[in-house]
């Protein structure tokens, strides 16, 4: 090599050293692509198992989450409410890595970075969630549906050569029972009304066993009698997973809270029992209404 | 901990039998499969090789050919079902991998052809001196063998690596696949790339160091790809069985739900798309020596979407509907170019309406269909 | 008036509603209570022309319409407010109103009170129903359905995903369409309470049948909020 | 059987159909005509008709069935190289015989097949003498343009070859090639004006049947002009000029072994022969504007040829009729009395340079005394000195 | 050469025949001959005759038959046929040859603009031979602009002079006109000139008129990839409508433009036989004919076939396949399977010299200009208009836009005969410029789809961008590579490009894209 090839990667390498320590900001998918994501145990010594600082989105100079700063304790179950349009769905969005901030960092425990991994990858760190609108595959049966949901081995060979084990089996069954569609195992999911679909979609989270859940207006189109059941159900797993439920049904609120935060605008507005911030003026006046 | 222990400790769990796993094949299937299997590997070449030429049970020269061909494009169905039927993806690039296929195998045969030391015919002529690097290996067979699955399984791997990754999907999909085939294509058709112009590679008269026009040969050839496409059935069919396979189906119909359990559609994609491709692959590679020519218009776009074709009317989402498929639209095709040269295209191109409309799920939707109907009257007597 | 008579309902073979018989006066609410899967959706498809129906008779101002296209029937004036929103994602907010008045004549402009009583939609007029949040689709839906003023509105679960205060509105405004316009609305809802107060009348069903009806006023007495809940 | 089936195997539908339709109607004429006039050996043909669909492996596939199925005694068939060369291990494999009607780049020669079309000797290397002679208007720098497939590059090769043995220099020599149905010769034409300011130019080219439509009427509209930069095409004939307006193209040339405004008893006669048959079977297109052109002359020289020689062996047994082949002759339509040479399986035929005229008809302006034995094995070709003119028995 | 006497006697009869018979080399000595010594009248009558192939000879006469009539050449009157007569042939060689013959005489008695193309004609094929013919023109001549045309054509014979300092001379004179012509003469002069000092000025002549022709040939690349880029964009516009706003995998959309194309071919026919004497404006109503034979097929698929398919774009795949195949069968049963003549009216034929070295061709401004017609139309309708708008409403959610009131039925069948009609148009435009035949619409369906997917589907200012971006560069790489491999690189370049942008140029963004 010629000194002056030499000299010319030298300065490659410089540059591309500083542009590294300068890339505070995630690098998105790219960045995500190469890294394998860091098997085992989140970090939650700091007591939060979700950390989101000053986080930023905004679509085409919407401002759609605006300075968000949020956090959560292992076991928790938190509540998120706020109007519609507040940045809800899109605060899991990010934290599912369907969408990526502007600006802002997400931390999953305290050592595991979200913004640097892609979807599957934090599905696989533990974080569940249950869309707004339920999506389930409708074209498989409601049994098929669960098994994938299933937490095991998720690589390729592995589901060539899968078998359901006995106990896994058994947790399949607990599972459909809970949901309430031990009847429905070989229907078609797309053959579900809208309510059980609801259902077939948490029960697909329970078998995931998430160390996070997030569920996105999960009672809604339920009855009052279902919604009751889910509140007992999520009250049961709290404290061995940590919970965030978004709904605008305040009945249900009042069931499971102990903590719950408003939004609004992109960022929090209060913070506190269902009680203080039903009393709370600002949220009476964007919210809850007279 | 999690969940289930949770809800172990206060759930009242009831004993609920849960569909168990099914088997690869029923027992009529098993049969049925068993039956093929003797067609092709015992019944066919009693019938073409000792059965007189006269007698009506003779299976004459031309069946042979004739099937021996279509059986090729039936593994080409099969493959395309495997991605577009259960995953979702239609690919318009099936073609390449058949080709490329088939190209491998027609060096192997122009080398074998042309004699140990010489160049094949076309480079003669158009004067080359010496084969060009990708000639390299084409006189071993053992090469040649794996290289047929290497060959499409690689460029399917790149090309499939960039494509899913940047999440590319449906007909963007679909459309950049054929503008692969169709640059491969013109690729192929300029004579001085090095494989034949648009003549591509003829002639072939040796495999295996053997005569290639013999009789037996062709029957050996038939039986290889008759017990091949039964493999790949029974491959596919263990695929689609698999929870693997059942993946795919989920990446078909909610990719972002698939996300989100988990599982990252990359490699899985990549993985039956690779598959795929490499059936195409050797299906073209047994192609070759049973017809005789390989050129470029096997990767013309209308090639490629024949493909599509066949596995459509034959039922997509199942695994018998692309074989029936691609015996029924080129038997159909064969038989009408003679019986009605002038007005064949007519009958073609009406079948192609006339399933879609009345045959949503293909010939074997409709099978399914009677068969269930007359299941039901039967149940309805007995009650 | 609407008058929905003995209506049977399959879907690949399932019988789903099983002589279902729903009337709909103008001027009331009329609710429709039931668990999940009971069949609620299904009725109010079948209503619009949505689902094929077996057998059965759907009269609305006196005349037979169970024959007539969806797009037939809405010209009678009937409106509908989907489950699940289905709003047009691509195309924007005021399109999405605009189709609401597709059998109006082409002139006809949005009318105004709809942004009174969902601001939200004014300020995002031009942005695609597909990018707004839930509850905002959801009353772009119920705007749409009212845009063209229908003589009969049906709504399955119009609730669903949409803020308190908001809920509180939809409820002012429905009770003000049947009282002063004279609207027939049928009214398909989970959230009890908020049905309860509405209801000029209730239905509930139960796998494909009706299994109670009455005046709104006898909910309460009757016990319907147990009835929904076994 | 009481008649004699005879394989005809032409594209009917796809992209050959154009050009492959008519040559099946003038086998069927000449079929006709032949039985009209009692037949083969005391026999009727019987022509089986296929459509190859322009799918060349399943012309393999079909050809084997008019041998085997059918047992047909000849086929008639095949334009394209491909076709040729895809059908061709079927006729050797099972020793039957095919007439080859259409002009090709030459290099190969099978005891099964005859070839009734040109060799490049028989058409192409003419026309370029032609244009480097002083009526051809003295070409000093030459545009080698053709569809970028097997025999445009091999009979561009071989034309290099010739140039060069004339003195032209390479930077005298441009050679460009486009796809396979290419529709947009702007640039080329372009190209080519820029070129022919260096110089005085001529254009050979051997564009597909397809892409001629566009490229003349690009030429016509670039306002190049015969007088100044002529073009001199070997797949251009009558038939191809239908689907243009020949008005700009007037002076542009075409070389082949036959026009149909050749003026002798013979060609008017088929000439007639041919309308009436158009009209009489409402052939679509030659009802109304009946053309005649060099591979259908091909086809029907082909067809009496191999008549002739079924009588001379008294026998329909391939091995007799190819012996009686060698030497046969035929008065052909151009005028001339054509000869199967008696080794090469090639005929021996004039060749004939003609320019556009406004009615789409060709000017003859040149053409040789006698007819031109073909050299299949084109010298300019390397290695090609070593080659028998005969085919291998086998 | 005798042609610096101005012509003053008659045309004889044996002037004529041998003008007419012999071997090329004697007729052209006799035609100049008789430029120099004939009556001007009658030797232009009679080259335009011999030009026009109207000339007969026999039995040492020479005839000019015109129809069934046969002129003495020599006195222009009506004269009889003897038996036994042949054509006058008439090649490449002598058709240049009268040019310059015709030119020659029109130099002395033709009028303004005759003399001034025939000084320009002058400068073709000048020898030295040609001076003395061309200082006689010079001096008689009044007009300036002949004189200037007249001074280059004197310059371009003198580059063949014995004398170097007149060569010099002369290739300093000839850089100041840069026309593809003086280009010819100096290179070729170049290429023989000894002299190493005239090599010298000849070089810089060369590169000097090089210099100025470059910009034509870039302004021509950039019109020939505008061009094409035109006729993408026509192609995919229909496409754009039915497969981009409708979701129909249209196979047969290539099949409806070569119903325009063939409508076309039958209007011109209709005019021919009816009233040729409005033959030249039969595209103006060939346009409105494409588009309803086209829309009207359009409209009988979708009733037949393509409603009962909405939602299952794949299968309407299969459907438009075989409608394509039956398609191009039913034109190869009706019109034959060659292709068909469709002739360019005289106002679309030859071009606008805009620069020396670049004419554009009318057909090709013309289609660019109808090409933004028809987007114009199309996206006025799409955006503007309640159809347009129930188009987009109904293809996204069909059942929830008929609840809306909309007859969606209706509106299907309209959009669809509206996407063919267009469809319709581009194989009327497209007529012009290619073939006609069965096959037309096949070898445009793969860049049709092209172009709508990489504008991103649905957006109709994608197609836009699309089809001039791979116009453009399509003609730019093929100045540099060659065609062949400027279409496999457009076609890797689209690959590549579908990387970066996996929804096409126009990407939606955001939820609505999920949706
Ligand atoms: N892709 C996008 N483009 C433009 N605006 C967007 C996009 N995605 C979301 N928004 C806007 O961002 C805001 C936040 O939406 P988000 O769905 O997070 O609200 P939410 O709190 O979940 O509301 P809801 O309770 O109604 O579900 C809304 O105003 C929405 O219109
Ligand atoms: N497309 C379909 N195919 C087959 N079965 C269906 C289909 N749609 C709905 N069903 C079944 O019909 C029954 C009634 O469904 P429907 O959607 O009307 O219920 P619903 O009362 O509206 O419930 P929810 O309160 O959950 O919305 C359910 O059992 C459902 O599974
Ligand atoms: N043989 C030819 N012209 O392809
Ligand atoms: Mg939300
Ligand atoms: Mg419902």
């Amino acid at each position: 090599m010629t000194p002056d090839l030499l000299e010319a990667g030298a300065t490659r390498m410089r540059t591309a050293a500083v542009k590294a320590a300068q890339n505070t900001e995630s690098g998105g998918r790219s960045a995500s692509m190469a890294r394998i994501a860091t098997p085992g145990e989140v970090d939650v010594t700091h007591g939060r198992i979700l950390y989101l600082e000053d986080v930023h989105v905004s679509f085409d100079g919407f401002k759609a989450i605006n300075g968000l700063n949020l956090d959560i304790a292992p076991g928790e179950l938190r509540c998120i409410i706020g109007p519609n349009g507040a940045g809800k769905t899109t605060m899991m969005d990010i934290i599912t890595g369907k969408t990526r901030p502007q600006k802002g960092s997400v931390f999953f425990g305290s050592t595991i970075d979200l913004l640097r991994h892609n979807e599957p990858q934090i599905a696989q760190l533990g974080i569940g969630r249950k869309f707004q609108k339920p999506t389930v595959f409708e074209q498989l049966t409601v049994f098929e549906n669960l098994e994938l949901a299933l937490k095991t081995h998720k690589g390729v060979k592995h589901s060539m050569f899968f078998k359901l084990s006995s106990e896994q089996g058994d947790r399949l069954a607990q599972v459909l029972h809970t949901i309430h569609l031990a009847g429905s195992v070989n229907r078609m999911a797309g053959e579900l009304s809208h309510g059980q679909k609801q259902w077939l979609e948490i029960g697909m989270l329970l078998m995931q066993d998430p160390k996070l859940l997030l569920l996105d207006e999960p009672v809604a189109g339920m009855t009052d009698d279902e919604t009751a059941r889910t509140a007992e159900l999520f009250l049961r797993l709290k404290g061995k997973h940590s919970l965030m439920v978004v709904e605008h049904d305040m009945s249900f609120i009042n069931t499971i809270s102990e903590k719950v935060t408003v939004l609004c605008e992109g960022s929090v507005l209060a913070e506190g029992t269902l009680a203080q911030v039903q009393a709370d003026e600002r949220v009476i006046e964007v919210y809850l209404g007279r | 901990m999690n969940a289930s222990t949770t809800l172990k400790s206060n759930v009242f769990v009831p004993v609920l039998t849960l569909p168990g796993r099914k088997p690869l094949l029923t027992k009529a299937g098993w049969s049925a499969f068993m039956v093929a299997l003797i067609v092709v590997c015992a019944l066919a070449p009693v019938l073409n090789l000792w059965v007189a030429e006269g007698s009506v049970f003779h299976l004459s020269d031309y069946a042979v050919r004739l099937l021996g061909k279509i059986m090729c494009y039936a593994i080409c169905a099969l493959a395309m079902d495997l991605i577009w039927g259960y995953t979702g993806i239609l690919s318009l690039g099936h073609g390449l991998f058949f080709a490329l296929g088939g190209y491998v195998m027609g060096m192997y045969l122009s080398r074998q052809s042309a004699g140990a030391d010489e160049l094949p015919a076309f480079m003669v002529f158009l004067a080359w001196k010496e084969l060009p690097w990708f000639w390299a290996l084409s006189d071993s067979f053992l090469a040649t063998f794996i290289l047929i699955f290497a060959v499409p399984g690689v460029v399917a791997f790149v090309f499939g690596w960039f494509a899913f990754r940047s999440r590319i999907k449906g007909v963007y999909f679909s459309i950049i696949t054929q503008a692969l085939t169709y640059a491969a294509m013109l690729l192929f058709f300029r004579n001085e790339t090095g494989f034949g112009g648009n003549n591509g590679f003829t002639d072939f008269k040796r495999i295996l160091g053997m005569p290639l026009a013999t009789q037996e040969m062709r029957m050996a050839l038939f039986v290889i790809t008759g017990c091949t496409l039964l493999g790949f059935f029974l491959l596919a069919r263990w695929l689609v069985r698999s929870k693997f396979g059942r993946v795919l189906q989920a990446v078909r119909d909610a990719e972002t739900r698939v996300m989100f359990s988990g599982y990252s559609p990359l490699p899985y994609k990549l993985t039956i798309w690779v598959i795929s491709a490499m059936m195409c692959g050797v299906a073209g590679a047994l192609y070759v020596p049973q017809v005789g020519i390989i050129n470029p218009v096997e990767m013309s776009a209308a090639s490629s979407i024949e493909i599509a074709v066949w596995t459509a009317v034959g039922g997509r989402g199942t695994l018998v509907g692309p074989i029936v498929g691609a015996f029924a639209v080129n038997g159909a095709k064969s038989w009408l170019t003679v019986a009605a040269p002038e007005f064949w295209l007519y009958f073609l191109g009406g079948l192609f309406i006339v399933v879609t409309l009345f045959m949503p799920h293909g010939i074997v939707g409709v099978v399914r269909k009677l068969r269930s109907k007359l299941q039901g009257n039967k149940k309805a007597g007995v009650a | 008036m609407l008058k929905v008579d003995n209506l049977h309902q399959y879907y690949s073979g399932s019988h789903i509603l099983r002589g279902v018989s729903v009337t709909a006066q103008p001027g009331k609410v009329t609710v429709l209570l039931g668990r999940n899967g009971v069949g609620k959706t299904t009725l109010l498809k079948s209503l619009m022309g949505l689902v094929p129906i077996k057998s059965g008779a759907i009269e609305w101002k006196g005349q037979p319409i169970h024959k007539l296209t969806p797009y037939e029937r809405a010209r009678r004036g009937i409106g509908f407010v989907p489950q699940g929103r289905e709003i047009f994602g691509r195309l924007t907010v005021e399109e999405n109103l605009r189709m609401g008045l597709a059998y109006q004549s082409g002139s006809t402009p949005i009318p105004p009170d709809l942004y009174e009583l969902f601001p939200v939609l004014k300020q995002m007029l031009h942005r695609r129903g597909g990018d707004l949040s839930g509850g905002q689709q959801q009353q772009l839906a119920i705007a749409r359905a009212l845009a063209p003023a229908p003589g009969l509105l049906i709504l399955d679960e119009p609730t669903e995903g949409i803020q308190p205060s908001i809920i509180k509105d939809i409820g002012r405004v429905v009770r003000m369409l049947a009282k002063e316009r004279g609207m027939a609305v049928l009214l398909c809802e989970q959230y009890y309470d908020f049905a309860e107060e509405l209801a000029d009348a209730y239905v509930v069903m139960e796998r494909g049948e009706v299994i109670a009806a009455g005046p709104g006023a006898e909910m309460q007495d009757k016990g319907i909020q147990k009835l929904v809940a076994i | 059987a009481d008649t004699i089936k005879v394989g005809v195997l032409h594209a009917l539908s796809g992209t050959m159909a154009i050009s492959e339709t008519a040559l099946k109607d003038m086998a069927l004429m000449t079929i006709e005509d032949i039985n009209a006039k009692g037949g083969v050996l005391g026999k009727k043909l019987e022509p089986v008709v296929i459509d190859t669909a322009s799918n060349w492996p399943l012309a393999a596939e079909q050809a084997k069935q008019l041998i085997s199925q059918d047992k047909v005694a000849v086929t008639f068939g095949c334009w394209t190289s491909v076709c040729r060369k895809s059908v061709l291990p079927v006729y050797e494999e099972s020793n039957a015989l095919l007439f080859y009607p259409v002009q090709y780049e030459g290099e190969e020669l099978s005891k099964n097949v005859f070839y009734t079309g040109a060799a490049p000797n028989q058409q192409a290397i003419p026309a370029v003498e032609y244009l480097m002679g002083e009526d051809g208007g003295s070409a000093k720098r030459w545009v080698l343009l053709g569809t970028d497939y097997v025999y445009p590059r091999t009979a561009n090769k071989i034309l290099r070859a010739f140039l060069k043995s004339k003195g032209v220099a390479d930077k005298d020599i441009m050679e460009s090639y486009t796809p396979f149905g290419h529709s947009d010769y702007q640039t080329i034409v372009a190209d080519i004006k820029k070129f022919a300011a260096g110089g005085k130019t001529a254009v050979i080219s051997t564009i597909n049947g397809d892409s001629n439509v566009p490229f003349y009427k690009e030429l016509g509209n670039a306002g190049i002009k015969a007088t100044d930069v002529p073009v001199v095409a070997f797949s251009v004939g009558e038939e191809e000029l239908r689907g243009l307006d020949p008005k700009p193209l007037v002076g542009h040339l075409a070389s082949w072994n036959y026009f149909m405004s050749v003026k002798n008893p013979t060609n008017e006669a088929w000439i007639k022969q041919w309308s009436a048959y158009a009209k009489a079977k409402k052939l679509p297109g030659q009802s109304t504007k009946p053309l005649t052109n060099d591979p259908m002359e091909a086809t029907y020289v082909g067809i009496h040829m191999w008549k002739q020689a079924v009588e001379k062996a008294k026998s329909l047994e391939v091995n007799k009729v190819i012996a009686a082949m060698a030497g046969q002759t035929f008065k052909a339509p151009s005028g001339f009395t054509l000869t199967m040479d008696a080794k090469n399986h090639h005929l021996h035929k004039p060749v004939l340079i003609g320019e556009i005229k406004a009615d789409g008809q060709f000017n003859v302006v040149w053409k040789t005394k006698a007819p031109v034995k073909a050299q299949p094995w084109s010298p300019f070709i390397e290695g090609n000195d070593k080659k028998k003119d005969e085919p291998e028995k086998k | 050469m005798a042609l610096s006497q101005a012509p003053a006697h008659a045309l004889t009869a044996e002037q004529a025949f041998a003008m007419a018979d012999g071997d090329n080399n004697s007729r052209i000595a006799a035609m100049q001959d008789a430029v120099a010594t004939g009556d001007v009248t009658r030797v232009a009558d009679f080259l335009n005759a011999l030009r026009d192939g109207q000339v007969q000879y026999g039995a040492g006469r020479a005839f000019i038959v015109r129809g069934d009539q046969a002129l003495d050449p020599v006195t222009g009157k009506a004269t009889e046929l003897p038996e036994g007569v042949d054509d006058a042939s008439t090649n490449n060689r002598m058709r240049r040859e009268i040019g310059n013959a015709q030119a020659a005489l029109n130099l002395f008695v033709g009028n303004d603009s005759e003399r001034l193309s025939a000084a320009r004609a002058m400068l073709q094929g000048a020898t030295p031979q040609r001076l003395p013919m061309l200082d006689k023109a010079l001096a008689k001549e009044s007009s300036e602009a002949v004189k200037a045309e007249l001074e280059m054509a004197r310059s371009a014979a003198l580059l063949g002079s014995s004398k170097a300092a007149e060569r010099t001379a002369a290739a300093a004179l000839l850089a100041q006109r840069a026309t593809p012509a003086t280009r010819l003469l100096l290179s070729e002069q170049l290429t023989q000139e000894q002299d190493e000092k005239v090599q010298v000025a000849l070089k810089r002549a060369l590169a000097e008129v090089n210099d100025k022709l470059a910009w034509g040939e870039r302004l021509g690349v950039a019109f020939t990839g505008i061009s094409l880029g035109s006729i993408l964009l026509l192609v995919a516009l229909g496409l754009a409508i039915t497969y981009g706003l409708m979701g129909v995998i249209n196979m047969a959309h290539g099949e409806l433009m070569m119903i325009g194309a063939y409508a076309t071919y039958v209007v011109q026919g209709v005019f021919r036989t009816y009233v040729p004497e409005f033959f030249d404006w039969y595209l103006l109503a060939a346009v409105p004919a494409s588009f309803m034979a086209a829309a009207l097929v359009g409209a009988i698929m979708e009733r037949g076939v393509l409603r009962f398919l909405y939602g299952r774009p794949l299968e309407t795949l299969l459907a438009t396949w075989g409608i394509s195949l039956v398609l191009m069968q039913l034109v190869r049963t009706f019109f034959g399977a060659q292709n068909v003549a469709v002739e360019n009216p005289v106002w679309m034929s030859g071009g606008w010299q805009v620069l020396p070295n670049l004419t554009l061709p009318l057909n090709r401004l013309i289609l660019i200009v109808f090409a933004f017609a028809v987007l114009a139309g199309v996206a006025y309708i799409i955006a503007r208009t309640r159809l347009g708008l129930f188009v987009r409403g109904v293809t996204q959610n069909r059942p929830i836009a008929s609840c809306m009131g909309v007859n969606t039925a209706r509106v299907d069948t309209m959009a669809f005969a509206l996407g063919s009609g267009i469809a319709g148009l581009a194989g009327c435009a497209l007529s012009q410029v290619g073939n006609v035949g069965p096959d037309l619409g096949q070898s445009y369906i793969v860049d049709a789809f092209m172009v709508v997917v990489l504008g991103g589907v649905g957006q109709l200012a994608g197609t836009v961008y699309a089809a001039l971006g791979l116009g453009i560069l399509n003609k730019f790489l093929e100045g540099w590579t060659g065609a062949v491999l400027a279409k496999i690189a457009v076609l890797v370049f689209i690959i590549a490009f579908i990387q970066k942008r996996p929804q096409g140029i126009f990407a939606m963004k955001g939820r609505s894209a999920e949706a």
